[in-house]
């Protein structure tokens, strides 16, 4: 029962946040048929940025601040180089993004060290909020529940009620009709590119502080990012909700069973010994991910909610 | 960051100075960025500081010692990469510590490159790499071992636990590799035959510098109702492993390998106090001799960014010099031939390289965090200090080697 | 209409032809590997070039999917991956000298990394081929992914952490090689990389070759002329997995270990990085990549600790400037030299490689100072015994004034072509 | 009775709720010249792609030479004997166009996916190769990249890869679309040429062409066939003329 909850409960927080990272990339693919490889970058580059500025001022500046920055990143890159290798196709786009990651790090590396940076939790939130089963659950990790679900009702605030998401919800679904519409393209993709990184950014100001900021956290979080994306189905934002979500509490879930192939596959009398047999379902975790990635291409190449074969 | 590695230029720039004359060269390859390079440099910076002494009272045999670092990412592969570039530049004695698995492919590649290229010989001594097998099965004529291995380490773990009444259900966490691996081995064997009342109610290994939130595991140990935890975990694991022990507000006992790595107290805090214990060949809190403390407090003043913690590598280091002024040459064979069997006295107790396997036997002490000590770690106020029952003679962690030894022709 | 006499054998280059442009670079090729062993390299010398091998053959190889058959993978170190540790087994079998193993000679393990990389690309290859350009891409990544952290559970097949090391000095000797020395391993790199090199040379020539060159082009197009796009993609996958694993088998005899790391995403991004700054159009183009990023790694490593950033900047360039990569550079730089107005030509390019440099100057001082200010050693930048502290206005001008001073020129070149009348 | 080279049953198609295709039949024999016109937007295109297979039917089936096709991936359709040329040029842009042309002849020439032996080394494919060079008058550029190629040449070597392959029953795709007087000219006696002893069917707009090189009519409005009939009777159908030839007596489309 409390692996349950446990899992339940951490599932649901990495869930909500890889939606942050997911959705917006999923916003800028759909748009503008652009991959972000770099996409974990801004995310890197928004717990850097919270590192610096929580350091000079408090972290609630840096919550506000940091992701506005990363935003203004974002929408230079794609103003000053995305833009430059559009008309050599997708392909050259997504090496673009490519060269981007590797550019990111290593500037983080050079303005950072190459070890991990001391960003902590505020104090404000550094306390128990409820305990159960004998372990206490920390209050900032309640409030990245509130943060990320408040983003994620900011969202849908923005594409459903505003007039500008009524412009990206088209040229989601028509990309070619919005410039008859009169509307300026190349500003929209510049700004839909600059809210996806600015909320990859907000997800690395919150997530910073919980996991561990070091230069290696976008190689690491970038591709199950894009698992996510491709299992939700490429384009479909409520796919990629359900996908982080799923793949949030899988991966708990999977880290709170114990038991071995041998117990579950009893019946086929694989041995406990054996190196099969010897697997546990915790140490699948990492795994899973990408497992899913592949059944769900074997059995279901459109993903959870996508429209169309990819 | 700045202070820390301000002194680190001093200290490299130090020994760079003597390289006009330089005769040894040596080479230190260890992780020096990632998440075990803290780790890395914090031995780093011990060999520095060493070898910059002895360079500073005349040197080797009136040589002077150039040590250079290698950054392998914990990596064998890259380690082999690296340990082919420290050789072409001709250095002849390697330092590394940080990963078994790369230790063992370390020993694997000299042991080819000396039997490939005789008179050119290179030797290898591990300050921290404990898998057992190093000295048993697979040891080597060309790899000395300066720190206890898994086994005695254990040994000492359960000699205390013996007299520990009320842990009667054990949880073992550790690495995925060998190294973990000889851990939990270690434990379940050994605490089956000191305790056979202890109940082992969970035994899990994660991977390797991979996992970045351990709060899922520290949950799991917590509600498996153990009484204490025995881990070998080290660097970044050893940190976020004490970080989410903290977070969930555990107050199980952790007993460990590694609990003096970097920013593990820090994480705990005040709660560290009588619930993180380690193992260690000695600790900055002995009762030492004023040399022992000046050593220490130098080493602090350079860089205050660690603690003075890898003692080991002072040993290695000078047990090198010991063995080579012992052989008048610093000819690797000769230096081998002289290191076996040799005791150093040290400011902890004599070390003693075991002849047959190149294992050191050394006194082994568990401590406890406490506010009421001479040295703190982490640059706050809190500190090691030996429990009570906590000294262990090195010939209680002593173990028996299957080492079977092949030794090249005497020079 | 065509006259009579006119048969199908003129439309074919001339045998000159042929021979300048496919026989005679090979030969070039053969007699620099020949040439290397008389200058007596020294042992970082051939450490550099074994690495230097067995990058040309796995750039070539993947640039078979990249260039050839346009499919851009996150994870071709998979099959490289893979290939080598086969290797591994095989020659700890031949070192047991169990069954048949033990008379297999060390020198020919590559062929079995070349059966195992096309086996374990064939299997992958048969779901993630179904799809092509970015949602491949995707797809390659998730599968390296898979195959990276899976690799850890099966510690009998891939070692775990310390991965698996064995002992090439086993099993019979061919060609008089011990294969224990590095002068031994020379031959054995230098054999298979010609191999390789024909050998996927020779690939682009066949049917299957042309038809990949085609469904990269043109998918549709294929179907109609009775080909399956999917299975052309599959073949080459595969293919291209085999010389990957070729290419591992020449790294396992060269380090005699393999760990997990071989097969992430860090040795898949690198070779992308190679075969597309060679440039993926040309055959040579990776070879010259692999060359060059070969170097840049082991001896700029030496020089800069930034030279990650250096490499990253240049790939960024090149896929925003120079999509053709140096190949093309090199080529374009030719047949200008040879075209009509090389007068023309040579004082626009020389304008233009001084733009460049300048701001090449310009942006190393810059990268140079802040690392060594963040580094906080407080070691200063001294090249050429001038001095660059991050502080005196001076270095600030030496960055400032090439960079703008580059860029206004290659701003002004650029005007200038565009108003030039096509 | 041998079956027709062509049978379309009941043929539909439809793309969510607009319906494309409405229950077509059409029969076309061995060794005909068939004609597909019909203003902008009737479903021609469509009508091809179900025939060569880049679409499957929503419901109805078609068959070639008595062999149920629909459902049947393209390339296989293609080895089956059918070939088509597209309406925009769809050629192998970075080849030259004797490699082009090449391409088209290897798998009926039994190449397959061969990967162990030289595509120069079949005589036979040389031969046809260049064959269908001839035929096509592109020997002259055979070795200029496909890209660089004028734009009529361009259509030629459309058709040229479309016949390379041998294929008895050829659909071209507005062979003349956008071209001059001359170049029509040459375009029509290149179809007619190579279309003989095969069956043919076209899309074209240019009347003069359509009633120059057809057997037979269809004419297609809405996704229905409205008229199939000889050009004679065609010409004289009032429900062409009210549909289709009523507004543009005769549509003389240009590029």
């Amino acid at each position: 029962m409390e692996t349950i909850v446990f899992a339940l409960l951490n599932g649901v927080i990495y869930g909500l946040l890889l939606f942050m990272l997911s959705s917006g990339l999923t916003l800028i693919f759909s748009m503008m048929g652009v991959l972000n490889f770099a996409h974990a970058s801004f995310y890197m580059l928004g717990a850097y940025f919270a590192f610096t500025i929580s350091g000079s001022t408090t972290f609630w500046i840096a919550l506000f601040v940091a992701p506005v920055l990363v935003g203004l990143v974002g929408a230079v890159v794609e103003r000053y180089g995305l833009r430059k290798v559009h008309a050599n196709g997708h392909v050259a786009e997504l090496l673009f993004t490519f060269g981007l990651a590797y550019l990111i790090e290593e500037i983080v590396k050079i303005v950072y060290g190459k070890t991990a940076v001391d960003y902590r939790i505020p104090d404000l939130l550094n306390f128990p909020a409820f305990t159960i089963y004998g372990a206490s659950f920390p209050a900032y990790r309640i409030f990245m529940l509130f943060i990320a679900i408040g983003m994620l009702i900011g969202l849908w605030y923005l594409l459903k009620k505003t007039r500008a998401g009524l412009i990206i919800q088209a040229a989601l679904t028509h990309p070619h009709m919005v410039g008859h519409l009169g509307h300026n393209v190349p500003l929209i993709f510049m700004t839909v590119f600059g809210i996806g990184c600015a909320m990859a950014g907000l997800a690395g100001v919150i997530a910073g502080n919980i996991f561990v900021t070091d230069p290696a956290m976008a190689v690491q979080m970038g591709p199950i990012v894009f698992v996510v994306v491709v299992v939700g189905g490429i384009g479909s934002l409520e796919g990629a909700f359900l996908a982080s979500l799923l793949i949030g509490l899988i991966q708990n879930f999977a880290v709170g069973i114990n038991a071995s192939f041998a117990e579950i596959f009893w019946f086929t009398g694989l041995s406990p010994t054996s190196e099969i047999g010897d697997i546990t379902i915790s140490s699948l975790a990492p795994v899973m991910p990408f497992l899913l990635l592949v059944l769900m291409l074997i059995f279901r190449p459109r993903g959870l909610m996508g429209e169309q074969e990819l | 960051m700045s202070i820390k590695t301000a002194a680190l230029a001093a200290a490299v720039s130090a020994v760079a100075v003597t390289a006009a004359q330089a005769e040894i060269k040596m080479a230190f390859i260890d992780p020096l960025s990632g998440p075990f390079g803290p780790s890395g440099e914090a031995a780093y910076t011990s060999y520095l500081l060493e070898a910059e002494r002895i360079n500073e009272a005349g040197g080797v045999n009136g040589e002077m010692i150039e040590l250079t670092g290698y950054d392998n990412k914990v990596n064998p592969k890259e380690s082999l990469v690296q340990l082919q570039k420290a050789i072409d530049s001709g250095a002849r004695y390697i330092f590394q510590g940080n990963g078994s698995s790369v230790a063992a492919a370390i020993i694997d590649a000299v042991n080819k490159h000396n039997k490939r290229n005789p008179g050119d010989e290179v030797l290898f001594f591990n300050y921290a790499a404990v898998t057992p097998a190093f000295t048993n099965e697979s040891c080597s004529f060309w790899h000395f071992r300066f720190d206890a291995h898994a086994d005695m380490k254990m040994a000492a773990i359960t000699d205390y636990i013996r007299s520990q009444d009320d842990i009667k259900k054990v949880y073992l966490i550790g690495q995925d590799y060998i190294f973990g691996q000889a851990v939990a081995a270690a434990a379940e064997s050994q605490l089956t035959e000191k305790r056979p009342d202890i109940e082992i109610v969970g035994n899990e290994l994660h991977p390797l510098g991979k996992v970045k939130d351990f709060t899922p595991y520290i949950q799991k140990i917590i509600s498996s109702g153990a009484d204490a935890v025995i881990t070998g975990n080290w660097g970044a694991d050893m940190q976020l492993l004490m970080k989410a022990a903290a977070e969930s507000g555990s107050d199980i006992p952790y007993m460990t390998f590694y609990g003096g790595s970097l920013g593990a107290v820090s994480a705990l805090g005040e709660g560290a106090m009588d619930l993180l214990y380690q193992v260690s060949e000695g600790i900055t809190n002995l009762e030492a001799s004023d040399e022992q403390y000046e050593l220490i407090e130098t080493y602090k003043e350079r860089f205050p960014e660690y603690d003075y913690y890898y003692h080991r590598a002072h040993v290695a280091m000078r047990m090198f010099k010991e063995a080579a002024e012992k052989a008048g040459s610093v000819d690797p064979i000769a230096v081998a031939y002289a290191l076996e069997g040799m005791v150093h006295q040290d400011a902890y107790g004599p070390v003693t390289m075991r002849a047959e396997d190149h294992q050191a036997q050394q006194n082994l002490y568990i401590s406890t965090v406490s506010d009421d000590v001479k040295y703190g770690v982490d640059n706050i106020e809190l500190g090691w200090k030996v429990v009570e029952g906590g000294e262990i003679d090195a010939s209680v962690a002593e173990q028996p080697t299957t080492c079977e030894m092949e030794r090249p022709e005497k020079p | 209409m065509s006259d009579a006499t006119q048969n199908h054998a003129d439309l074919a280059p001339s045998t000159g032809a042929k021979f300048r442009q496919r026989t005679l670079p090979i030969l070039i090729f053969v007699a620099i590997i020949l040439a290397i062993p008389m200058t007596d390299p020294s042992r970082t010398m051939l450490t550099l070039i074994h690495q230097m091998a067995i990058n040309i053959v796995f750039a070539l190889a993947y640039n078979m999917l990249l260039g050839k058959g346009g499919m851009l993978s996150f994870g071709h170190a998979v099959y490289f991956g893979l290939g080598g540790y086969f290797c591994m087994h095989v020659m700890n079998w031949i070192e047991e000298g169990s069954g048949i193993w033990g008379s297999y000679p060390t020198f020919f393990l590559p062929v079995m990394g070349f059966v195992a990389g096309g086996l374990a690309a064939a299997v992958i290859g048969s779901f993630s081929c179904r799809r092509a350009g970015t949602t491949f891409a995707m797809i390659s990544l998730g599968v390296a992914e898979l195959v990276f952290s899976g690799a850890f559970m099966f510690d009998s097949l891939f070692g775990g952490e310390q991965g698996i090391n064995g002992d090439r000095m086993n099993g019979p000797e061919v060609f008089g090689l011990s294969m224990g020395p590095m002068q031994d391993i020379y031959w054995f790199m230098a054999f298979w990389t010609v191999v390789g090199i024909v050998a996927m040379y020779a690939f682009t020539r066949t049917p299957l070759g042309r038809l990949s060159e085609a469904t990269r082009d043109n998918p549709q197009r294929v179907q109609f002329i009775g080909y399956n796009p999917t299975r052309v993609r599959w073949l080459v996958f595969t293919i291209s997995g085999a010389f990957a694993g070729l290419a591992g088998g020449m790294s396992a005899v060269n380090y005699e270990i393999f760990t997990p790391e071989a097969l992430s995403l860090i040795p898949s991004g690198f070779v992308l990085i190679m075969a597309y700054v060679g440039g993926i159009t040309y055959f040579a183009g990776p070879i010259m990549g692999a060359i060059l990023l070969t170097y840049m790694s082991s001896m700029m490593s030496d020089f800069t600790e930034a030279w990650l950033l250096y490499l990253g900047l240049m790939f960024v360039i090149i896929v925003m400037y120079a999509p053709r990569g140096i190949a093309g550079i090199v080529f374009g730089f030719w047949d200008g030299l040879r075209g009509a107005q090389s007068g023309e030509f040579l004082k626009r390019t020389l304008i233009q490689l001084a733009g460049c440099l300048l701001m090449l100057l310009g942006l190393i001082v810059l990268v140079e100072v802040s690392i060594r200010w963040s580094n906080g050693w407080g070691e200063v930048f001294e090249p050429y015994g001038m001095h660059f502290g991050h502080d005196s206005i001076l270095t600030w001008i030496v960055i400032v004034v090439p960079i703008v001073a580059g860029a206004a020129i290659l701003r002004y070149l650029g005007r200038e072509k565009e108003e030039m009348p096509a | 009775m041998t079956a027709p080279a062509l049978s379309l049953k009941n043929l539909s198609k439809s793309f969510g709720p607009a319906q494309i295709i409405n229950d077509v039949n059409l029969d076309i024999a061995k060794g005909e010249r068939h004609a597909i016109i019909g203003p902008n937007g009737a479903g021609k295109s469509t009508l091809f792609n179900l025939i060569s297979g880049l679409y499957t039917p929503t419901s109805g089936t078609v068959s070639l030479n008595g062999t149920l096709i629909s459902g049947v991936p393209p390339h296989e359709i293609n080895r089956m004997g059918l070939s088509r040329s597209f309406q925009v040029s769809n050629i192998f842009a970075n080849m030259t166009v004797r490699e082009n042309v090449r391409c088209g002849v290897l798998h009926s020439l039994g190449q397959g996916y061969s990967f162990w032996k030289s595509v120069t080394s079949s005589k036979a494919v040389q031969e046809k190769t260049f064959e269908v060079l001839e035929h096509c008058a592109l020997v002259d550029k055979a070795n200029t990249p496909a890209a660089l190629l004028p734009y009529a040449d361009q259509r030629a070597l459309e058709i040229a890869i479309t016949i390379a392959g041998g294929a008895n029953v050829i659909l071209l795709d507005e062979p003349t679309a956008g071209m001059s007087h001359s170049e029509t000219d040459r375009a029509v006696e290149l179809i007619r040429k190579s279309s003989e002893g095969k069956t043919l069917v076209i899309v074209e707009h240019d009347m003069g062409v359509i009633f120059d090189l057809a057997d037979r009519i269809s004419v297609l409005v809405y996704g229905e066939i409205i008229a199939s009939a000889p050009p004679s009777e065609i010409r004289g159908d009032p429900k062409v003329r009210e549909a289709y030839l009523g507004d543009e007596a005769l549509p003389e489309e240009t590029a």
